[in-house]
Order: structure tokens, then C-alpha cells, then sequence
């Protein structure tokens, strides 16, 4: 940042899945393992480019998915920022080891990029019905942070943030992209180093003796030495004590638990990402993510073109759920539009959080096509 | 980066076979639109199958404000490179949309309103390499589109080109200007200004 | 088989009210191994009925839903797993598994040695055309080293399996490999495969040229084929061969030959034991 | 397998075709050429052969061979 | 049924796990296939012993979870009621397959024994922690039916209504278990032949020219004749016309998928079970199932000893959420206590459907001890 | 190594906070091949810190946790995976997986075979017991014919693999088999291993009395032993036995030893060349 | 099927070394319990890593009406059959509780409130088996729960076992009952009547 | 290896050995047996000749075996 002239800012015509490899590289990522699947094969094939030509970075192609995880959770257990990414089937084999990253907290990245399902389904096609999976497509209860981007600027954003709450958080992050917004072209915007942050995991810092790699700390995240560094530990998908040592002892199971419920949710406000439109004065509110919030958008300024208050919460984090922002535009909002191209996975959440005080209108499509703007103006027209 | 015209929405779908270079054309006419003239543009093609059996496409949506919804559906612009393509897709032209075709390869126009040349023919014969024909078209849609600057396209198509193919490209979308002016007319008269809007049509 | 069995036949054995052409490019090499499947059948004189075809996910597993079989498009690299369970469930049914090269050795690597190693009768193709069809042009397990793909940019550093020596290895009771050029071969090996007990699997080298030719330097489907013309070599002169005769040219025909009963057939004998037992 | 000339009937169905050029590539007896919408068109049928070699690799089964004479049994 | 002397019942003292494989034969499967892990080993162990003495039967271990759901669907296809059993990480592999099985409708029943995760967590200590993922575990949007069963005799019954559930709606059902049902020994009753009810596929009984192997019927449900009997069809778990051949046109997707949500949910009342106990002038609820439900009925008697009107809504089915059942105890009850071994996956239900009418008390553990009747007891009087 | 290492120097390998003794049954073959790794580790003069045990889910796994080195315990039959990404991140540390015969072939084997080929510089330890020990002892892929477990009640009605030759078909660089009854052979074999580039395989025959010699005649962990020192035949010597020589007997020792570089050497040069050519 | 006496609550632990019959010993218990006796009985066992390692672990619950909680928590009978199972659960035993040993593999008891008998020696002198040690533990023990009846405890047990080996656990049985009766005197007090409830305690 | 007999002193820990008796089994020199509970005991310390059998065959480490005159080095 210094007083000179700034750089200019590089502009690219790039896809949805390119962005995402443009923001991981400027996250740092220095690791992609994968498995090439429709609509996600592209974020593998730039990588297979650009990470051999970076000073540390490692590509590889394994032989399934399961793998890939395998492959990026070594990976990020020896210190690099690391990745994947798949589309429906893909990430329902990935949730074995969604859950191996949570327990063992190695941050990483996923992205899904969602079309139609269930099954091989409808592999060219948009849709949205993975997202209550990314919240609980593996065994046993955890916490999952969940994000999702609208355009193709966005997909490089949300990239980057993806990493640095695994690092800041020391826990696996899914990005949530649709067929539309990973395979559309558009201009983005590279920012500049100084426009944008990037957070490095914390490493130990005192004499391997005394360290313990999973002992609680204040932000309940315990430090993380790479693989190899002098810190010798062990690492298991058993429950284990801070020491990293399986235990099935009641209080000891409690306490990392506990632990890594909270260290999510004590951040909730810095975790909870969305975007308000027009919804200060709101009546009729729409809440809505991914490709569909650019129909929204649009149906918002027509609904209030014809004297409707309309606005519109864009969620970027779809789990942890943003409760706050939801019961904010639902202090004003009589009716809130969930547009969704699923049966209605987010409107749950939503509704679970309305607890009865606004009408919660859902609006659902299955069949491969987006939601037009012109269908989510009706539903505000007529709620 | 100045846009010269205000377009509210206007959609362009390039189509043809497998092998005709129509994802670059696409692409360079996006990049074009967006890095150069400053356009919001968004570009999207087809994949998977589709994308295979010899068939492909490529659509844009360009316009001056945000745009909501990416995918191209009623299209003001038709591109057809072969007669499958020109099947296909006829039926998404909206009233008073422009079709252009490649004549060798679409032998029978489902219409007579349309413009014409052959590109591929042109391809060998002027330029010397077939592969070029894509940017033959380039040259032709660059005069076609009143929102297009000539010499902003073509230095942005150079920008997108290895330099051992830049001269070469550069001859061929200039003859693509040159006979599309010389064959088309005029530029068609109601992209001229600011289309209509079209307001509550499902876009 | 003396006599060449004509598409008029292949005809018959096409579902009717499906659309064609077939989606595959011009000139892939899956279409001809379709055929040589369906005459193998057609020589053999089974009924459409008791034919099942079990199909993975990929250009390959796009075949089954055009031949008028019982046909299970499955998932990707799973297909030889559904296939187990039709055949123990129904022994009496003819059970193929159709899959590509990344369908039964990248991600259904496993079911496809376990497949083997259990010897249950099925007769698996793999048709093998060195890279990912359906998905774009990534690399795959036969993805030969060196050679460029959508995910190998700057040669693949890997090497491919020698798949007829893992199934073999893994203990498939008949194993085989053939091309889609050498079509009238294949009609051999598949008619062998399906008369044999146990695990039998087939190789079919198979080109795609729409993925793999492009980027290999092949300048289009026929240039494929005369490529394998040239160095797909019977195993018997194969095996004459030296060194340098051998580099650039792959061995066809029969690997592995034996006749160990199915799982199926063992299984059912131990049931028809017990029964035996009980009365 | 027919080994002689002018016995056969060749029919390509054009609908079929995919113009993939394997047919007129391998064909012996130069029966097969791709006319200009590129497709397959039987050009010397009296040349054929009955090699089988074009029905067996065509990839969309859109050859057939018979033989002239007498109907394909 | 004739009017001679009934038969005795015969009596076991039987593991839940062994339970289910006599529910399951009773229901007539033939086919097992799987994979063993703990704890629901015995089910697979038993299935061993007993199916190949069955005149039908198939058992087959296969190489790991995946491929056990593959061969089990494949048998489903070839005309067996087939099954599988699993825990956790099983759980998690067989997603991918219980999404194809959606799709093409092929009845099947897999059972879960959870066991205390995420991860490999807590191999031989119960939890609920996949309940939501049983709902949600496969990509793409779907329906599900998911039951529970909270003692030994009712691993048998549920074991026979998820078979019936399964034929009758085409469609695979998952029966969850928690390692405390699977691996306690009780005194289990077995029904006489007239006792229960045996639900067998509808097959086609139409000539095979005529069959739509997915066309529309009144129940939702197509007919399905086992592979090979004549009726030659495709299989895919792409998206499909009413012939079964791949679509991706939307009017056919939406026909598909509408059916789909349809063939369940039209029958929501025969697909809800639970079990109301002292509900029907309860001033406090608990909302319970599983291995919990037992500690449940204690704390409610022993919160009616102490005064305090509480029932029990124990569920018996999960998914689809039993609604109606729900909102007819917060017809009156002015709390509902949801004890459960997770952080609140089925609470979340409540609070989803309760709409702001109740006060929703989630009470939660997740270290792998069951909770206790006196944990729950406090929660009542504390309300 | 001409001098015997005792457990004096094993124990300064053993993880001091940890409550030993271990949680195998008394006489598990499993902690004898432990102590052979520690023992190749510690000839070799490896640092701890550079030492990476990947270990998958069985009792097999279950030793990792016990040894002062890095130590990963993964998820079942995923090891590899996860070994695989370590190594390609950090090449210069030596990457050891600890398996068991149902982690690493049944639901591992894709893995298994995908490493081998992909030559990537790992060693694999497959401790196999012929049994899934963990869960009680149903068959695993080396389950023998006939024998009987949890889950072939009536024999078992699959062949088992042959571990060895499984690998060497999927292209591992370095195949060995011993047994932890033949322990100084297997510290030989061990040590061979951990110099080798590229993925090498040491397959431990491993005695799993609880749960396999119960089932199948062995009266208790001795006799197991005692099986083990008769049937174990050196590899040289058994290839010169006939068919009835080689009845009840396996081989041991060395089955392929190449030099082919690990897939890591290759890309690191790769990365080396690119960067020559940016400059 | 009728229940001898009312039960609230009582909880058995039988606990010992892997291979000698534990988990068999507490299913013929449980069973003839169950089936024989009409008691609700709820019967757990020690699972994983826990059940290797030569440890063995099995658990009753026995209640006249429904049992909320299966596993046992506090135990009423804790029979100890080695060493290191003695030291792990003797903590578990509720005041009042009574501690059955083998007496000569537990040599050091962790109290002198404890019954025992050499049962390994006794199979094997007696018997002539060592494996029906276990059997004549269950004689022991069903001398000492008042709740059980010898005649319909031993036709359980006979009914669980094939033929052959059914004459020699009888013995046994017969055997462990009688020497129970012989050295352990009279049934302990507290089992007699209703045990005491246990109001709020973490059952 | 010491071959030579007497000069060895072989520990066994009691609390890690668990009695699988391979070490009695095998011993050439039967120098160790299993107790009255069930664990090993040297009772022919003298015999041993040192071939580190039971050293490198104990599956719980349990066993040490060094020599009596100098110290390990
Ligand atoms: C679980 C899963 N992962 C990935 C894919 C994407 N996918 C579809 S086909 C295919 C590979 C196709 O290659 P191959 O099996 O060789 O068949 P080909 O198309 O070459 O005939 C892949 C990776 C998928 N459908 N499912
Ligand atoms: C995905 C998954 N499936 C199944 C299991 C259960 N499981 C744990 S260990 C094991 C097999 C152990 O056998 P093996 O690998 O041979 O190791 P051993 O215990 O014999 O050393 C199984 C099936 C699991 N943990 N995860
Ligand atoms: S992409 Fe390749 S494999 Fe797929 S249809 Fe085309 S040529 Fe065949
Ligand atoms: S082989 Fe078939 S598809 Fe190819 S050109 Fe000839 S007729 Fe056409
Ligand atoms: S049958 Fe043979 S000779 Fe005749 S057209 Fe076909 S390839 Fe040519
Ligand atoms: S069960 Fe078998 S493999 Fe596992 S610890 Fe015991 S002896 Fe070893
Ligand atoms: S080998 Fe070890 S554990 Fe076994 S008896 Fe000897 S000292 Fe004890
Ligand atoms: S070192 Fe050899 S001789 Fe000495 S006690 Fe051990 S096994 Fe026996
Ligand atoms: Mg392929
Ligand atoms: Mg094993």
C-alpha cells in the first residue's frame, strides 16, 4: 500500500469455474486434488494448467472422489491450502471424508457445483437441491459452513473467503455454485493484493514438547503445524482427547464436541454473510442465493417499479443459517418469497427461524430451468 | 471503455458443428463486448452431450445494465453454421431478429429473410486456412452489431490471439467487415437505438 | 460365424422408438463395438429377454439405452456392482457390463478386480479409449505417459494400466482384448466371453477421436483407425516379437482361458447342498 | 462372405450417416465417397466386394450390404 | 386363519440387530449384500447364516458399502426385496446409490445403526446423529422415508413396514437404529402368519408392448416387473420420459419429479407412524424416538407421579416429518421437551412445523451416552 | 543389520503418553510387524519428524497411534489417499501406510492398485490376516477358499487375491511379501522397501488367531506361528517346488524390484523444467 | 411364566477373560430370565477394541415392568471372572451389591465382602471340561438370585444347548448350585423382597 | 548375536506381556515359561544364547534381552 500509483486492476472474460480458480490462487491454494465431473470440470482443468507453473503448487487427478478428498485432507494435514471440486454425485461420495476433515479440523475447500439431481439427473442443467446436503450429507452431527455465490465476480470472492474461514476456522468449507453461475462468462475483476485479505491457519509456536494439537483455546481452534515440521501428533477420525489420542471417556467426547460446535458458532456474525437490496423498508421480502438472486434482483426493481416495496436478502452463507438477518428483514417484511430450484431446501430454514411471524412463501422448480425473474415478481405481486 | 449504444438486453446465439471454432468466436466476441466496449455481457454454451454428435453453441446476452437472467432465450441474433444448427435454433429468433448463415452449409434457409455468405468457402479461398472461418464471422457480426467498434474488436481479437496467428486472423476479420458490408446493406435498422423494452416476457 | 452378419440384423436388435443417430460423435469407436456385441448375441441365439445390459456412466454407458435388451444405465464405475446383484439374483440371465475406460478402472477399479476375483458370471467390455469421452478429455488410468489430455496439459506423468494383465491378475476366469477396428476378431472374443463360466472380460480398444485424437496429434477418426490397424498385433506374433518390434503395438487376442465355475453356480450348488441336507 | 463383383447392393441411409469417412477410407474396392453435405454416397457399387468390412464398422449402422440377386436370408 | 387352534407364538431372546433379520425374512427378503461394521455387523452375520438355507435366498458380502447398495439395487431390479445394513461411514458411501435408488424407483431397505460420530468418532457408543443426512445424505432434491425403532421388538415390526413401505411405494426406505436397539437382547414375540401385514410389488399385467415402466398412475406408482420376465425397458438414473429413456426437456423432467415427491406425500397418513402416550391431555410433550423414547416414557410417568401432565409423542416414522401428529399435541401442549443424541436434528422439525404456537425445548448429547429419564424428567419439570 | 535391534531401541519409538500394553489380543501378529517397522526405521537413520505412518481403519490402524512418528489414522481403505497427498505436498518425507488386508483390498483396493500404478513414493504395509479382525472376523478379499468366518458360515465360496501379484499387475514399483513369524526376513524386506522410489509394497502375513484361527482349526496364536514357519517357503525355493510341493505352501520374499522415478520425482522435475523455461 | 418375585430394577455385570464363555453365560441367563421366567430383561454386551484384548464383558438388566434405560449402570451382582475385570467395574457396584470372584484368578479382591469359588478348577476336576466353567457359574449364580428358580433356569440351559454337551452342563449346572449353596450361604437379604427404589438417581 | 550361553539377562515386563506364549513356545533354549497367571517368566536365564527370538517375536515388546558383562550399546 504504498503512495504511489496504484496498479491497475486486471480484468478477465472468464467462466464461473475459472473465477473460482483465479480466487483460490489469490487465497494461496497450492493444492487441488480431483476427479473431473460435469458442470465442475473446468475449475480442475485450469488448475491442471496453472498450478504446475506455481512456485509450490501440486495438482492431481486421483481416481474417484473419495480419493480426491483423501488426497486434499494429506494434503492440507501437511500445510497446504487445498482443494476440490465436484458437481451432485461426486459430493455425495465426498461425504465420508467431509465429515474425516471436520473431525480432524483440516481446512479446505469444496466446491459443488449443483445441477440437477437426485442421481445422475440432469448433469447439464441448473439446479439447487444439494444444499441441505452440504449441511448434513455426512454421518453424525457437526457443523458445516456452507457458502454460495451469484455471478462470476462473486465466484472469485466467495473463493477467496471460502479459504480463509477453513484457515481461520480449521474446518472444511463448502462453496455452493449452480450450473448457471459456474458456466456463465463475464468480466470480472482481479483485485489487488491490498484489496483484499487472506488469512493464514496459526501455527504453534512453542517447543513441540508442550504443544497439543487439538487443546482448547480461546477461539476454541487450536493451532496446526504442518506435516513434518517437528510437531509429531496423531491425527483420527476417532473422538480424541486434546492430545489427538482416541477416548470414548464421556467428558473428554463432550469437551471437543462442544469445542468444535462453538468454534464455529461464536463467529457467527463474522461467518454469516448476505447482502441486503432495498430491504430497509420492505413489505414483501425475497431471500434467495446463487443464480436465483440474479433473477430476484431483477423482480425486486420491477415489483417496486409498480409501487411494491420489495427487497431482497442475498444469502452468501447459507449455513451456518444467517438467523439474524432473516429475523431482521422479518422485523418489517409481512411475507418473504424463497425462490429456490428445489423442492424448498433454504425455505426450511427459513421457516424454522420465522417461528410464525411472517408468511413464507416458497417458490420451487425442479425441472433444469432457472427461476425467471418474471415468476418471482408474481410471487411478490400476489403474497 | 465507453458503450456506444444503451442496450437494454440483446442476445446473440452462434451455432454450427463441432470443429467450427464456434466457443472462441463466442468467446472473443464476449471479451470484445465486455473488456472493450465495456458491455455487461454474459456468454454461456452448451456442454455434455449436447456438446457432442458433432453439434455446437454458443449464446450471449450483452447489455448496458445488470443482467439477471444469463442464458439467452429469444434471440436477436442467429449465427447458423450448419444446416442442423439452423433447424434448431430458427425457432428462438424473436420477430424481427436477424439470421445470418453459412450458405454452402445451410442449403435450405427456413426462411428468405436472412443474410448470407460462405464463410468456409471464403475461409480457403481468401484467407488460406479454414480454421479462420470463425473470425470471417467475427469480422461480419462486428459490422452487423451497431454496438460494435471495428477496431476495438479486432485489437481485442488480437489480444486473444498467439502471435504466429495474429496476422493471419487479423486479414480474415477484416474480409468478414469487408464483405458483410458489401453483401449485408445496412446495419438492421432496429438495433439501432435503444429495443424496445419488453416488459413482464419471460426472460 | 462364416458369415458376416449384416446391419439389417443389427437392426432388429435397435430399440425402435429411440431417436437416431445415436448421440456418440462420427466415427467414435463405441458404435462398432455396440455391433460386434449385438451379433455376438444374435450368433449366439439368446433371447432379447434373457440379455441384461448393465452400463456405467460415460460415452460408453450411453450405448444401452439403444438396443432392445433388459438395460440398466447405472452410475459411474459402479456398473459391474448392480450386475453382481442381477446375476446372483437371476443366474439364468445373460449379464454384460458395458463401461468405459474411466467407468472400470479409475473410479469402478475395485468392482472390477473383485468382480474378477470372485469370478461371477458376468462378461464385462471395457471399452477403452484412453480418456475421459463424456466429461471432456481429462485423462484416465490408460491415458498412455506422455500423452496430453485436458488435465495433463504437459504430459501425463503417470502410466496407464495394462488392463487384460490386472484382470487377469485379479483372477477373471477369461480375459481378452480386441478393437473396434478389428471387428469380426471381436465378434469372436465377445461370443467367447459369453459362453464362458465365471468372470469373462473383453478390451475393446476403442478411438476417440473427439477427446483424445485432437490432442494426440491424430488428425481425425479414420487416422485412429489406422493407427490401431497398424499396431494392434495378435498376441501369438506379439509375443515373437522383440523389444523394439513390440514398442508402438499392443497384443490382441485371448489372455487368459479358464473354466472355473461361477460364483453364482458355486452358490446355488451350496444352497442346493443345504437343501438336500434339511430333507 | 460374396467374393464377387457386381452381386451386391449397397444402401447407406443418409439420415444415419455421420460422415465419419471410415467407410470410404477401408473400403477395398473404393465403393464409397462423402458427397458435399458430407455425408457417405455409394459411388461404385458394382466395385463391391461384399467385404462386410463397411456394414461391420460403420459406428451408427447405417450401411447394409445385400446381395442383388436373391434376398438376404 | 382357519378356526382351528392358533399356533403359538414363538418367543427369542434376541439382539435388535438379529430382530431385524427376522422381520426381514418374515417380510420375505431374499437378498442381503453388504459390508460388515460395527455395529451393525449382526444383521449381515445372521443374513449369512440363515439365507442361504431360504429357498430363494441370495447373501452376498461385497467388496464395501457402495458396491453392496449396487448389488442390492440390482437384485431390487431383478425382483428381490432386497436389503442392506450399515453404520456411519457405510452410511455416508451408500449416499450416492440411495439417490439412483430414488430414481428409479427400486424398493430396497437399508438400515443404519448410528453410532457416534462425525468420522470414524465413536465406533461402539450409540448417537442419532444421522437423521438429518438420512433425510438429506443424497444430492439432488428427493423424498425420503426414514423410520426408527426404539426397542427389540419393534426392530422386527419397523423392519417389516419398512419392507412394505418400500414395495408399496417403490422407493427405497431407510430404517434407523442406535447402537443401543441394535445391540441390547430382549424377549422378542414373533407374529403368527396372520398377524401381519406382507406388501408385495404391484407387477405389470399388461402385454409388454403396452408397459411405460415410469408412466404416470394413480397411486404415483408404475408397475415393476422383475428383469428378465419379458418387459424389456431402460434403467437410468439420468432424468426420464415415461419409456425410461434419458430427457431433459422440462415438461417431462417436472412430470418425473412431481410424481416422484407425489407418490409419498399423497400418502402421509399411512406413512406417518408414532406412538402417542398420555398425549391427549398433556400440558408438556416430549417428542422422542429411538432408544431415547424408552428413557421418554419413564420421565413422562414419573413427571405425571410428580403432577406435571406430560405425554409422549414417540415417531416411529422420521421422514417424511410427521406433521399432522405434531400439530395435534400442540393442539394443547403449551412445551415440547425433544431429548435426542445429537444437537437437535429433529427438533428442528418441531420448530419448523411448531410455527411460534409452542415453547420448543431441545435437549441434547452427543458423547455417546444414551440420555436418561431423570435428564429428561428435569427438562419437563423445568419448562 | 547384522546385529539384533532390541526392544530397547523400539521402545524409544513408542509414544510415551500412551497406555501400553497396546489394544491387540495377546499374541496378534500385528505388533510383531510394528516392531519391524520400527526397526528398518531406526537402521535406516530416519529422523521422527520425517516419518509419516497412514494408517487405515482396523486393528491393523490401530497402531499407528502408538509410535512417536507423525501419525495420520484415516477413514477404512482410504489410507493411500490421503498418503498420496501428503507425499506429492511434501516429497521429502517418508510416507508409510499401515493397512489391513480388508482396508487395503476390499474397500481399499481401488486405491491400492491406483497408487502402484501412479508409482507414486509410498510404502504400503498390508498386514494380512486373512480376516476383517476389527469387526469380528467376516472374510475379507484373502479370505482362502473354503475357510470358514463371521459371514461364510458354511466356507467360504470366493478365491482370495493374491496380494502380491495383484500389485505387480497394477505396477507397484517394489512387491515383497514376509510374515511376522519370519521377522529378521521381514526387517530385510521393510528395509528394501522404505529405500525404494516409487510405491513398494510389503505384504505381512500377519496371524489373526482370535477371530480367524478360531474359525478355521488353529488351536491358539502358537499355532499360528507354527503354520507360519511351515508353510512360508523363500521364494527361490518355491518356485522350484511342483504342484504338490507348492500345495499348503506360499512364497516369500521379493517379487519385483524396479527403479522406475515416483510419481513425486517426476513432477517436481516437471515443476523444475517449467520454471527453467518462465526464466 | 410367572415372576417369583416383584423386581424394580436389578442389574447384573458378568465380567471376566475373553474365551471363557461370558457372553453364552449371560444369554442363557437373560433368556431363561426372559423366556423361562417372564421377566423383562435387557441384556448388553462389551463391543470393538473393548471385547479384544482377552477382556469380556455382558450385562443384565431384570425388572417386572418396563425397562426405560437397557445397560447397566449400578450394579446389584457383579460377577468378576479375572483379575483386571474385577479392578475395571468393581467401582460400579452399588452399595449393598454383591461381588461373585473366581477365586483363584482373582487373588487380590478388592474388598472382603466378596463370595467365591474356583470355578476354573472345579471344571476342570469336576467336570472334566474347563469350558463349562461358565456353566457352573450360572448354577452359582442362580442359587443366589432369589428371583431365579433351579428347575426352570437348568431346562433353559438344557434347551440352548445341543444334545451332546447337554448331560455335561447339567452336571455343571448342578454342580455351581449346589457349591453356591454349600459356600455362600444363605441368599443375600437386600435381593428378598421389592429392592428399594432409587428415586432421581441416573438410572 | 551372543551365541554363547550365560551371558544374557532377559527382562520380561510383566505388566505388557500378555501370555500368548510365543516367546515359551519358541525359545530354542526354553529359557522362559507362562506362570499361574498366565504371564512369562525367565526360569532358565542361563540357558538363553541371546538369538533375539523372543525380542523380536514379542508382539507387546515386552521382553529385553541384553548382555550380562558390558552394557548395550
Ligand atoms: C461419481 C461420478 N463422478 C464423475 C462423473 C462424471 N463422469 C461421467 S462419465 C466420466 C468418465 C467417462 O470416461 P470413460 O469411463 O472412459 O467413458 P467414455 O466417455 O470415455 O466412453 C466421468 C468422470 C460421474 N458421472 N459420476
Ligand atoms: C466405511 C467403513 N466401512 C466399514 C467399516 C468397519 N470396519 C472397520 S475395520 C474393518 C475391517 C478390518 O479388517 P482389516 O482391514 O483386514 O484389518 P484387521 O482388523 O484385520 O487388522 C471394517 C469392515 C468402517 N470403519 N468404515
Ligand atoms: S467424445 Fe469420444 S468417446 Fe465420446 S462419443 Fe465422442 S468420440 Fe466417442
Ligand atoms: S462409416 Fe457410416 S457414419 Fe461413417 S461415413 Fe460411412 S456410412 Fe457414414
Ligand atoms: S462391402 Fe466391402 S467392398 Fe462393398 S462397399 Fe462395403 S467395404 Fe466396400
Ligand atoms: S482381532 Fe485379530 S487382528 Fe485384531 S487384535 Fe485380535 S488377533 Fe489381532
Ligand atoms: S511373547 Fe511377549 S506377550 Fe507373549 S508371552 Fe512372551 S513376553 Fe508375554
Ligand atoms: S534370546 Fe533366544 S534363547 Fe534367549 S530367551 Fe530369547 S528366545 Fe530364548
Ligand atoms: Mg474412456
Ligand atoms: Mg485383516
Amino acid at each position: 500500500m504504498a503512495a504511489g500509483r496504484k496498479k491497475k486492476r486486471k480484468e478477465l472474460f472468464a467462466l464461473g469455474n475459472e473465477a473460482v480458480v483465479e480466487g483460490a490462487l489469490l487465497a494461496g491454494c497450492s493444492f487441488y486434488g480431483g476427479y473431473p465431473i460435469t458442470p465442475s470440470s473446468e475449475i480442475m482443468e485450469v488448475m491442471a494448467q496453472r498450478l504446475p507453473k506455481n512456485d509450490n503448487g501440486v495438482f492431481l487427478q486421483m481416481e474417484d472422489e473419495i480419493a480426491s478428498m483423501g488426497a486434499v485432507i494429506g494434503a492440507s494435514l501437511a500445510g497446504c491450502k487445498a482443494m476440490t471440486a465436484t458437481s451432485g454425485p461426486g459430493f455425495s461420495l465426498m461425504q465420508e471424508h467431509l465429515g474425516y476433515a471436520c473431525m480432524v479440523e483440516a481446512p479446505l475447500v469444496l466446491v459443488n457445483v449443483m445441477r440437477g439431481g437426485p442421481s445422475t439427473g440432469l448433469p447439464t442443467s441448473p439446479a439447487q437441491g444439494d444444499v441441505q446436503q452440504a449441511r448434513w450429507g455426512t454421518h453424525g452431527d457437526h457443523s458445516m459452513i456452507v457458502l454460495s455465490a451469484s455471478n462470476v465476480q462473486e465466484c472469485l470472492e466467495m473463493t477467496i473467503t471460502a479459504f480463509n474461514m477453513a484457515e481461520k476456522y480449521r474446518t472444511p468449507v463448502v462453496l455452493l455454485l449452480d450450473e448457471i453461475t459456474a458456466h456463465t462468462r463475464e468480466k470480472i475483476t482481479i483485485p489487488r493484493e491490498d484489496e483484499y485479505e487472506v488469512f493464514n491457519r496459526v501455527v504453534p509456536t512453542m517447543p513441540p514438547e508442550w504443544y497439543k494439537p487439538f487443546e482448547e483455546t480461546v477461539r476454541g481452534v487450536p493451532p496446526m503445524p504442518p506435516i513434518g515440521s517437528g510437531y509429531r501428533f496423531h491425527v483420527t477420525g476417532l473422538t480424541h482427547d486434546p492430545n489427538g489420542f482416541p477416548t470414548s471417556r464421556p467428558e473428554e467426547v463432550a469437551d471437543l464436541m462442544e469445542r468444535m460446535f462453538r468454534k464455529i458458532d461464536q463467529f457467527l456474525p463474522q461467518v454469516s454473510l448476505y447482502e441486503e437490496y432495498l430491504c430497509a423498508d420492505a413489505d414483501v421480502c425475497v431471500v434467495a442465493y446463487g443464480s436465483v438472486a440474479r433473477s430476484a434482483e431483477y423482480a425486486v426493481e420491477q415489483a417496486r417499479e409498480r409501487g411494491v416495496k420489495a427487497g431482497l436478502l442475498k444469502l452468501k452463507t447459507l449455513f451456518p443459517y444467517p438467523r439474524a438477518a432473516t429475523e431482521k428483514v422479518m422485523g418489517h417484511a409481512r411475507a418473504l418469497v424463497v425462490p429456490e430450484m428445489n423442492m424448498g431446501q433454504i425455505s426450511r430454514e427459513v421457516k424454522r427461524v420465522n417461528n410464525g411471524r411472517a408468511t413464507v412463501r416458497a417458490l420451487n422448480r425442479v425441472d433444469g430451468q432457472i427461476i425467471t425473474p418474471s415468476e418471482i415478481l408474481k410471487a411478490i405481486m400476489q403474497v | 471503455m465507453k458503450q456506444g449504444v444503451n442496450l437494454e438486453r440483446f442476445e446473440i446465439r452462434l451455432s454450427g458443428l463441432g470443429g467450427q471454432g464456434i466457443i472462441t468466436l463466442g468467446r472473443v466476441l464476449g471479451a470484445g463486448l465486455a473488456l472493450g466496449h465495456g458491455y455487461q455481457v454474459t456468454q454461456t454454451q452448451s456442454y455434455g452431450p449436447e456438446a457432442r454428435g458433432g453439434s455446437s453453441r454458443c449464446d450471449l446476452v450483452v447489455s448496458s445494465g445488470k443482467i439477471s437472467y444469463p442464458k439467452a432465450q429469444s434471440l436477436d441474433l442467429l449465427v447458423a453454421l450448419s444446416q442442423e444448427a439452423c433447424n434448431a435454433y430458427y425457432s428462438f429468433l424473436k420477430p424481427g431478429g436477424i439470421l445470418v448463415l453459412e450458405t454452402d452449409l445451410v442449403r435450405q434457409p427456413p426462411t428468405n429473410l436472412y443474410l448470407g455468405l460462405p464463410f468456409t468457402e471464403m475461409a480457403a479461398s481468401k484467407v488460406g486456412i479454414v480454421q479462420a472461418m470463425n473470425t470471417i464471422v467475427l469480422g461480419a457480426i462486428s459490422y452487423l452489431l451497431p454496438f460494435v467498434e471495428q477496431r476495438i474488436m479486432r485489437s481485442s481479437l488480437q489480444s486473444a490471439l498467439p502471435a504466429k496467428i495474429r496476422d493471419v486472423n487479423t486479414k480474415a476479420f477484416n474480409l468478414g467487415h469487408r464483405e458483410a458490408k458489401r453483401e449485408f446493406g445496412e446495419q438492421p435498422e432496429i438495433w439501432k437505438g435503444k429495443p424496445e423494452e419488453r416488459e413482464g416476457s419471460d426472460i | 460365424m462364416s458369415e458376416v452378419i449384416g446391419n439389417h440384423i443389427i437392426h432388429k436388435y435397435l430399440r425402435h422408438n429411440k431417436k437416431f443417430p445415436h448421440v456418440l460423435c462420427p466415427g467414435c469407436g463405441h458404435g462398432i463395438a455396440l455391433g460386434a456385441l449385438i451379433r455376438s448375441v444374435h450368433c449366439l441365439g439368446l433371447e432379447k429377454d434373457d440379455v441384461v445390459i448393465v452400463a456405467g456412466i460415460g460415452c460408453s454407458g450411453r450405448l444401452a439405452v439403444y438396443v432392445d435388451f433388459n438395460t440398466v444405465h447405472t452410475t459411474h464405475g459402479r456398473a459391474l456392482t448392480f450386475a453382481t446383484g442381477i446375476k446372483m439374483a437371476k443366474p439364468h440371465l445373460k449379464v454384460i457390463c458395458l463401461m468405459g475406460d474411466g467407468d472400470a478402472l479409475s473410479i469402478g477399479g475395485n468392482h472390477l478386480i473383485h468382480a474378477a476375483r470372485r469370478n461371477i458370471g458376468i462378461t464385462a467390455l471395457v471399452l477403452n479409449n484412453n480418456i475421459y469421452g463424456m466429461t471432456g478429455g481429462q485423462c484416465s488410468p490408460t491415458t498412455p505417459h506422455g500423452s496430453f489430455s485436458m488435465t495433463s496439459p504437459y504430459g501425463q506423468l503417470e502410466k496407464g494400466f495394462d488392463v487384460a494383465e490386472l484382470a487377469r491378475a485379479a483372477g477373471a476366469n477369461f480375459v481378452a482384448r480386441g478393437t473396434s477396428f478389428h471387428a469380426q476378431q471381436l465378434d469372436k472374443l465377445l461370443i467367447q466371453a459369453l459362453q464362458h463360466p465365471g468372470f469373462s472380460m473383453v478390451e475393446v480398444v476403442s478411438p476417440c477421436h473427439t477427446q483424445y485424437g485432437r490432442k494426440n496429434k491424430f488428425k481425425g477418426a479414420v487416422d485412429m483407425y489406422k493407427w490401431l490397424k497398424k499396431s494392434a498385433t495378435p498376441v501369438e506374433r506379439y509375443a515373437e516379437l522383440d523389444e523394439t518390434g513390440q514398442k508402438d503395438r499392443f497384443p490382441i487376442g485371448v489372455f487368459v482361458d479358464n473354466d472355473a465355475p461361477g460364483l453364482e453356480e458355486q452358490y446355488y450348488a451350496l444352497k442346493e447342498k443345504m437343501r438336500g441336507r434339511k430333507s | 462372405m460374396a467374393k464377387e463383383k457386381g452381386n451386391s447392393k449397397v444402401t447407406i441411409y443418409p439420415d444415419w450417416c455421420k460422415g465419419c469417412g471410415i467407410c470410404v477410407a477401408f473400403c477395398p474396392a473404393k465403393v464409397i465417397e462423402l458427397d458435399g453435405q458430407g455425408k457417405a454416397r455409394v459411388v461404385r457399387e458394382e466395385d463391391c466386394i461384399h467385404c462386410g468390412f463397411c456394414e461391420l464398422h460403420c459406428p451408427d449402422f447405417a450401411i447394409v450390404v445385400t446381395e442383388i440377386e436373391r434376398c438376404p436370408k
